[in-house]
């Protein structure tokens, strides 16, 4: 079995499922287990959401997904299990638009883990947000630029 | 040569069918499509918005591409906006 | 309702809930929700461990864990649910010892208020964990002192 | 003044129902409970050992104790090995 689990779950068809990702990664040797979850918020930025729709190039997430998967084990050794999960589609509130969860034998690594791997998949994957209004409009969310410039740093819009 | 650039976020409220083809030379970069795509976008998009293509990245379906990469072999390319996930 | 969830568990009654304590400190304007889920492991300091029993000063432990939730609002403010559960009595190998959940409007806020949770959780609560060996030999662990000294500041043993 | 200290962790081994009862003076403190209970071990336990108790904190079902805090009211205490929970 693989020692992680990346996803992407189109709302039509499935739901994320945290219950899951606690299971996954799980192991005998593992003490510590963080988990973050990210879920629609009825509020931003002042303005009343009634849903988001979350647009995604699924097949370069998933890519993505493995290489941030594939950097918790070059920072945090083999004794790692990272569960990342986003979902694509139309979004009320309070439902789920992330799961990541991170396990390994100590606390510390668990939670440095699974922050390493949020803020990645925050910053980096091929995703993006429209809030939709309780006035009616729909708004693509300001975002992180992925820009490569020359010098070969990515900048942050 | 046939380039096809899969449209996300953003973009898609500029093309009913989410994305733009376009010809290039063999030689081309994605600079040269970077190019390419704002010339198309003056022209057939109306409300289109110079800043947003200069803070998108172009990327193949395995990575990011810089702006001095060749275009991928078979010609699929997407354009990606600021991303927002999470 | 209260905002904050603290309890004691006693395995033979019951088994700590990770779901319940999602579902506890979700709020519609909280997009993020940080978890730990500490579990017992197969080995420790090189010894295969078959379990661990957890001893409990139930009420001090009560009364520190809704201290620790004050102290997160005090630091966090009002937009905080935590939710703090600690397991007692006899465990097997993969079993929940401690859940430790935190909801906020945004994840940074979530991760600190969970790692200060269980920091102070680990550190000041009136827990003690004796682990079981393969061999037959049963061992208090190490620990936190908690002597108070007179200049006020708590030790660490 | 009656005072009961319970009992935990490392502590549980030495009391069959994890409990001792000593007797002091009305003005007491808790350096004193700790001083009595160190005679009490010294003289009953007899694998007792000091580093234990001098690593351990005193408290009330409310709070940790300091040294010169003087013994609840209900002289109901307890004795705190160094905790390891999590």
């Amino acid at each position: 079995m693989e020692r992680h689990h990346c996803a992407v779950v189109d709302i039509a068809q499935a739901r994320l499922d945290p219950a899951a990702a606690l299971e996954f990664v799980s192991d005998p040797g593992f003490g510590g287990i963080t988990m973050f979850v990210g879920r629609v918020r009825d509020l931003n930025h002042g303005r009343v959401v009634t849903g988001v729709s979350y647009d995604m190039f699924d097949v370069l997430a998933l890519n993505g997904f493995t290489d941030i998967a594939a950097r918790g084990e070059a920072q945090f050794g083999p004794q790692l299990k990272l569960y990342i999960a986003h979902a694509k589609g139309r979004l009320g509130i309070g439902d789920l638009a992330v799961v990541v969860a991170a396990g390994t034998p100590h606390r510390d690594e668990a939670f440095r883990a699974c922050r390493m791997a949020i803020e990645a998949v925050k910053h980096e994957s091929p995703v993006w947000k429209q809030e939709h209004y309780a006035d009616g409009d729909s708004v693509w969310s300001e975002g992180c630029s992925l820009c490569v410039h020359a010098d070969g740093e990515g900048g942050h819009g | 040569m046939n380039v096809e650039i899969k449209l996300f976020g953003a973009f898609r409220d500029y093309e009913a069918d989410a994305r733009v083809r376009l010809e290039l030379t063999p030689e081309a970069t994605v600079a040269d499509v970077r190019s390419a795509l704002a010339s198309h976008a003056t022209v057939h998009w109306p409300n289109f918005r110079p800043a947003l293509l200069a803070h998108s990245a172009f990327a193949s379906e395995r990575a990011v591409l810089r702006e001095g990469d060749p275009i991928p072999a078979d010609g699929q390319m997407a354009v990606l906006p600021p991303v927002s996930g999470g």
